[in-house]
């Protein structure tokens, strides 16, 4: 083995040991205890398939996958959607551009946690600024927002979207700002409008950007729990409970393991394949331009 | 008349992105009698009392030094390793090299629910619960796909002229990487150390159960930790969101342009 | 490149010191970790330790403070005796868990240590519900019960008593909001939301009208759900209890919006620092039948875990945290109502607490949640079941009830 | 004593051979231009030389000692590159320093070198300047001074130029040549630009495919090109090339005779330079396509109407064509070039 290769393999050690230790071996033993009945009640045996079986006839998991998948797709799409509305507006020049900016990543810097309880705050039938911004002083008709399905979904939808549309603004500006100006300038001598311009122009060449922040939103979008366990726990019934809850459930309150793991090996399963698809779509763009 | 579009536009972007945060503010600043008062009032009464019971009942400012020692430290280490890793995978010949990138990776898609199990059994083992290091390694592996991706796409990028330069005036490959690439690269260095301090800053659940000792416990168990068995202190909470989040909004005020040059920069060559 | 690995090795070996740091014995003193939640009223609980200390200055108490949320606290004392952690001596069990911590083996039998003759200073509901296969697993440290809270001004302005059945109630409301013609004005506030404290409201709803929990699709259990989302939610109630726990639907009761309002006793002394203060009667919670009035136990006890090295130094800080003295010490300060039946003749816990007085029939008679290991499950499937029959206004309550308690049926299957 | 020794060089990528056994000596102070098109293993010949590429077989000496194991900085060598590689968070003088903190020499000795080499190169006014804020041959004045401040046995160079537009590549060029003749230092250079191959070089390296075609001065090269390579490849415009063959101390090709004496028969090719071809006679004819005025020479590219085959040629002062004009050629017969089996013909006399 050459000095080079030594020297690599050195470099590259802590990292590989610190993610081996303490993210793969784990998710090793995750993928192990999924096909194990494990509860502290009963001897653990080993069940083959049977969690993964009940994880696509149970009803509320089938349910909980449902929305999980509602969640992922409304709430990226929006997040894409508003974050290249706000990445258009900081990428013009004006007066005061570096405070928008700012209050622009405001969200995105606020814990999770915090944002969570914020809104459930704020989602408050009695005294809820939500309530207060729709239907003013008018207090007979303020609306219990997370008490019935849809609003609830889209309560938390809402919260994710406001938490993280500025993370996406943030990488599609970074797209928007490596298209060179020439660009625009031969467009306009060939006489396109503004609209054209943004169609022909900034959104094909905004489509590696947008595609990684579709990546990045996606993979966690799949992994929320925060919001959900804060703000709704899953409520009403089960309408708003997603995936990594439901794992979260049959793990630590219910004690769950083997089923629990089966819950998470199954998130992965769908981060996987979507991100492979995604990150093959990336690498294909990049070669095409 | 273009102009007034695009100021109606600005203000409701600013609205929509610290609307929610100022209404905390406000509560933050309300009195008990207030709090709920329906409707809600929008002119604060500018008390102090819940910041002064978040601080001096729930020792808030403790959380605030621990999640500053935690997220930091995790900082520390996530980009000084992510670095040693990150500066091979992309310019040194070795075989495995994609092998370990997807590894990585892949490491990042698995949910956080599957891993606290068997962390919080390592950590038993190591006699490292209700210790700093003990949130620092954890975290440290999770943000670490994250750092190696931004830093290998980062370092893809640098001229090869640069390395080879370094190694005629006298570096070998670890003096190339420390002397060279990571002050080349320090935008995206930058970038990445928010991000691994952002998540840091805010993580919960692996610091709710390895965390039980409130010497150590970070600022989102604090947090959690302010409802009674039945009493939710909505007012103390505000308080306590506020300063959670205002070390976080300072950070971004002051850094926006290096944050947002850093991104564009790394994470968009992908 | 030397620079490096330094500040590597340093980070390394300054953190595993850090980690090895914060050594617990000292000689001759036995540490006794206790894993507790973050107080109320956290002075008391300094006061107590204080105490403690002196008493027993061979033993030290390491406090491991969770959450107060009683399912935050569940994850992580399950987490940490599931792992065996030997750095657990002796912890809080909410009163649902026994049966699950001591099918697991994680909590210490205490029949040694704890008589019959000593169990029998408690209230009976208390003991009975850490008994679990014949042994005793806990020792409670206060109780709870469901009551139900009224404004004394405006039921004696109509000539009102409090309602002894809910029929009676719904009437009392629509007079009242009748007369009244305020549209801030509800006539019932409770907990709804889909957490532990729906399972303790509608308990006490269902149980009043003769029905079981663990029968959903018995007549009398549908009826009193049906009962709850026809007359009460949405009506009585506004839509909003659905999304209530405890502070919420406390803060509609003292700003005024509510006539009545279940809760559990400590929010009496709230009342009392409230714009309604003076104004606030309790009573037994209604029934649909006469003498089925119900309320949910509730209330702490300290269990020891398996896995303590000390387990005698524990049992020392839980018989002196749960002695007289303390109960009664947590009474006067914390507004705790003890577990211990005597202290209630006390001069001192009555002044500091008149309502207790009261109260004590109510816990006398205080009815336990279901009793299984697997309790968080069912409780999970209740929760769904409930929430939904009570959110959705077309929702198939038979099917519901059906599949509900198919899953309760799968759920206890579990156990062995 | 030579200063650079190449034996049987050979360096391998996987199935592709990038170098195939190169023997080549550079001696003291000479000034050695590598040239061939891109991919003739120019570059690869240097790196390994500089030790950024390890060899496959073969040794590389510096000044008598065999270095194929040892590192870039233990050869004594400094490198500048195509793209200047200058480090661009390090200002001016950082950048003239670094290679010297990295050898840890004591700082006085350091400030002189890099004082020196600065007002050599006339850089000293941007010295706290960063690589970003200088203009393109500023930055190729600082990667040469960072190379000079080592005072190396060897000077590498990488192609410097490409990078520079027409005007500056012209004044550069000359500067390096200058800076030679000052520093009396051993160059090798590797560039695909003939114009700076024969300007610079005391010895051009011809390179194809991986082998050396040519050692030789400039006049050597272009005068008497070795190989029909050499020959094509050196010369602008380049070489016109017949095949033939040589019967009868005569060759035959395209329609005409011409006499010559060499010690071959049979298949040959026969190179001609455009200006060593005159209008009128019997060598060649065709139609003039295009005419290049270059101000100081001018060119006329014709085709011929039967073969298609194309001619360039340098036309005379006095000569003047139009486009679209047939014309016929005759060759300068004393300065022939003659190619069989890839090897140059040497004439022993001419009639």
């Amino acid at each position: 083995m050459n000095s080079e290769r030594k020297a690599a393999y050195a470099l590259v050690a802590p990292a590989v040991f610190i993610v081996a230790v303490f993210v793969l071996s784990p998710i090793v033993q995750a993928f192990i205890n999924s096909l194990y009945r494990d509860t502290p009640f009963s001897p653990k045996t080993f069940i083959g398939l049977d969690n993964y079986r009940t994880l696509f006839s149970d009803s509320v998991a089938t349910g909980t996958i449902e929305f999980t998948l509602i969640f992922v797709i409304v709430s990226t799409a929006l997040e894409i959607l508003i974050g290249l509305g706000l990445a258009l507006v900081i990428h013009e020049h004006f007066k005061g551009r570096g405070l928008v900016r700012a209050a622009v990543l405001i969200p995105w810097a606020i814990p999770t946690v915090v944002a969570g309880v914020m809104w459930k705050y704020m989602l408050n039938d009695q005294y809820g600024f939500v309530n207060l911004v729709f239907y003013g002083s008018n207090v007979a008709n303020y609306v219990a927002w997370l008490a019935s399905e849809w609003s609830a979904r889209m309560a938390i939808i809402g919260a994710d979207v406001w938490k993280t549309s500025s993370f996406a603004a943030l990488l599609i500006l970074a797209g928007l700002q490596s298209i060179p100006e020439d660009l625009y300038e031969a467009a306009r001598i060939d006489g396109a409008n503004a609209v054209k311009r943004f169609f022909r122009i900034t959104l094909p060449l905004l489509k590696p950007a947008i595609l990684l922040a579709l990546l990045f939103r996606m993979m966690d979008a799949f992994r929320v729990f925060a919001l959900v366990y804060v703000m709704t726990q899953g409520a009403p019934g089960g309408s708003t409970n997603v995936l990594q809850y439901y794992g979260y459930q049959k793990m630590f309150p219910e004690q769950q393991f083997g089923y629990g793991s089966a819950v998470s090996v199954l998130v992965f399963v769908m981060i996987a394949i979507v991100a492979t698809i995604l990150i093959r779509t990336v690498r294909t763009r990049i070669y095409e331009s | 008349m273009r102009r007034v579009v695009f100021t109606i536009v600005i203000v409701a972007v600013v609205l929509f992105s610290i609307g929610p945060f100022m209404w905390i503010l406000n509560t933050s600043l309300k009195s008990p009698q207030t709090i709920a008062e329906r409707p809600p009032t929008i002119i604060p009464d500018l008390q102090t009392e819940f910041f002064a019971a978040a601080v001096d009942e729930h020792n808030f400012m403790r959380y605030v030094g621990n999640s500053a020692i935690v997220a930091g430290l995790t900082t520390l280490l996530a980009v000084l390793v992510g670095t040693l890793a990150a500066y091979p995978l992309a310019r040194l010949r070795m075989p495995w090299r994609r092998g370990i990138l997807s590894l990585v990776l892949a490491a990042s898609m698995f949910p956080q629910i599957a891993i606290v199990g068997g962390v919080y059994r390592l950590l038993l083992k190591l006699g490292l619960l209700n210790t700093h290091p003990g949130l620092v390694l954890p975290y440290t592996a999770l943000t670490l796909p994250l750092a190696i991706w931004i830093l290998t796409s980062f370092f893809k990028e640098i001229p090869s002229d640069l390395e080879d330069s370094a190694r005629v005036d006298g570096c070998g490959p670890l003096a190339t990487m420390w002397r060279i690439f990571v002050p080349v690269a320090a935008p995206a260095v930058f970038t990445t150390a928010i991000l691994v301090f952002i998540y840091a800053w805010n993580e919960f659940f692996f610091a709710l159960l390895i965390m039980t000792d409130p010497a150590v416990q970070t600022l989102p168990v604090g947090i959690a930790k302010f409802p009674g068995e039945y009493m939710v202190p909505w007012g103390e909470l505000a308080a306590a969101a506020v300063i959670a989040t205002i070390p976080l909004v300072v950070l971004v005020l002051v850094l926006q342009r290096r944050i947002i040059s850093g991104l564009t920069a790394g994470a968009v060559k992908g | 490149m030397r620079r490096i690995v330094l500040i590597a090795g340093m980070l390394i070996v300054g953190m595993a010191l850090f980690g090895c740091g914060g050594s617990d014995t000292e000689s001759g003193v036995t540490s006794v970790n206790l894993v507790v939640w973050k107080p109320n009223i956290p002075a008391a609980w300094d006061s107590a330790l204080a105490m403690f200390h002196e008493a027993h200055p061979d033993i030290k108490i390491v406090r491991e403070i969770g959450p107060h949320s009683s399912s935050q606290f569940h994850d992580l004392v399950a987490q940490k005796l599931r792992n065996q952690d030997p750095s657990v001596d002796a912890f809080l069990m909410d009163v649902i868990w026994t049966p699950e911590f001591a099918a697991a083996g994680w909590a210490m039998p205490l029949d040694e240590r704890f008589p019959p003759s000593e169990q029998d200073k408690f209230f009976d509901g208390c003991i009975q519900a850490d008994v679990w296969d014949g042994k005793i697993y806990g020792v409670p440290l206060n109780i709870d019960a469901g009551i139900l809270y009224y404004r004394k001004d405006l039921l004696d302005q109509y000539g009102f008593e409090p309602p002894t059945t809910w029929a009676a109630m719904i009437d009392q409301i629509d007079s009242i909001q009748a007369g009244e013609n305020d549209p801030n004005l509800n006539g019932f506030s409770g907990q709804f939301r889909q957490y532990e404290g729906l399972i303790c409201d509608m308990l006490e709803i269902v149980q009043s009208n003769g029905g079981r929990l663990t029968e959903p699709e018995s007549p009398e259990t549908m009826e009193a759900i049906a009962f709850v989302r026809n007359e009460l939610i949405g009506d009585a109630a506004p839509e909003g209890v659905l999304t209530y726990s405890e502070q919420e639907s406390l803060d509609l009761f003292t700003s005024g919006g509510a006539v009545f309002h279940r809760n559990w006793p400590y929010a009496w002394s709230v009342s009392k620092e409230s714009p309604i203060a003076g104004q606030v009667g309790i009573a037994r919670l209604p029934s649909f039948k006469d003498d089925m009035s119900t309320s949910t136990l509730g209330g702490w006890r300290f269990g020891i875990s398996r896995y303590s090295k000390n387990p005698d130094a524990a049992w020392t800080v839980v018989e002196f945290f749960t002695s007289p003295q303390m109960q009664r010490h947590f009474a006067v300060n914390a507004g705790r109502a003890p577990a211990r039946k005597t202290l209630y003749q006390d001069s001192a816990v009555l002044a500091a607490n008149p309502h207790f007085e009261e109260m004590y029939p109510v816990f006398e008679t205080a009815t336990p949640r279901p009793r299984t290991p697997v309790y968080p499950e069912v409780s999970n499937i209740l929760q769904r079941f409930l929430h939904s029959a009570l959110s959705q206004d077309d929702a198939d309550l038979e099917a519901l009830a059906a599949k509900a308690a198919t899953e309760m049926e799968t759920a206890l299957g579990r156990v062995q | 004593m030579s200063t650079l020794e190449l034996r049987g060089l050979t360096k391998r990528f996987g199935e592709i051979e990038a170098l195939n056994a190169i023997d080549l000596t550079v001696d003291q102070g000479d000034f050695c231009v590598l040239l061939g098109p891109s991919g003739c293993g120019k570059s690869t010949a240097l790196r390994c030389i500089a030790g950024l590429e390890t060899i496959t077989d073969g040794d590389v000496i510096i000044n008598g000692d065999r270095v194929n194991e040892k590192t870039p900085k233990e050869r004594g060598i400094a490198m500048v590159f195509q793209t200047y590689a200058l480090y661009p968070h390090m200002t001016v003088r950082e950048n003239l320093a670094f290679p010297l903190k990295m050898s840890k020499m004591p700082k006085d000795e350091m400030e002189k070198r890099v004082r020196d080499a600065a007002s050599l190169l006339r850089i000293e006014p941007m010295l706290e300047r960063r690589p970003r804020e200088l203009s393109g041959g500023q930055r190729q004045r600082v990667a040469i001074g960072r190379a000079i401040v080592r005072e190396p046995t060897l000077f590498l160079f990488d192609e410097p130029l490409s990078n520079l537009d027409a005007k500056l590549r012209n004044d550069m060029r000359l500067e390096i040549a200058a800076l030679h003749r000052r520093l009396e230092a051993t160059v090798i250079y590797v560039t695909h630009d003939q114009v700076e191959a024969m300007t610079l070089g005391k010895t051009i390296v011809v390179m194809n495919d991986g082998r050396i075609e040519q050692v030789g001065t400039p006049d050597e090269v272009y005068q008497r090109p070795a190989t029909p390579f050499v020959a094509g490849f050196v010369g602008m415009p380049a070489m016109n090339f017949i095949t033939g063959e040589i019967r009868n101390d005569a060759f035959e090709g395209n329609g005409f005779e011409i006499p010559v004496s060499v010690d071959h028969e049979g298949e040959t090719l026969l190179g001609v330079r455009p200006e060593d071809i005159n209008l009128g006679g019997d060598h060649g004819e065709g139609e003039v396509e295009i005419i290049e005025n270059l101000g100081a020479d001018r060119y006329a590219y014709l085709k011929e109407t039967d073969t298609r085959k194309r001619w360039a040629v340098r036309l005379n002062a006095d000569e003047s064509v139009d486009v679209g004009q047939a014309v016929n050629l005759s060759f300068n017969v004393e300065r022939l070039h003659l190619y069989a089996d890839n090897r140059r013909l040497d004439v022993t006399s001419s009639s």
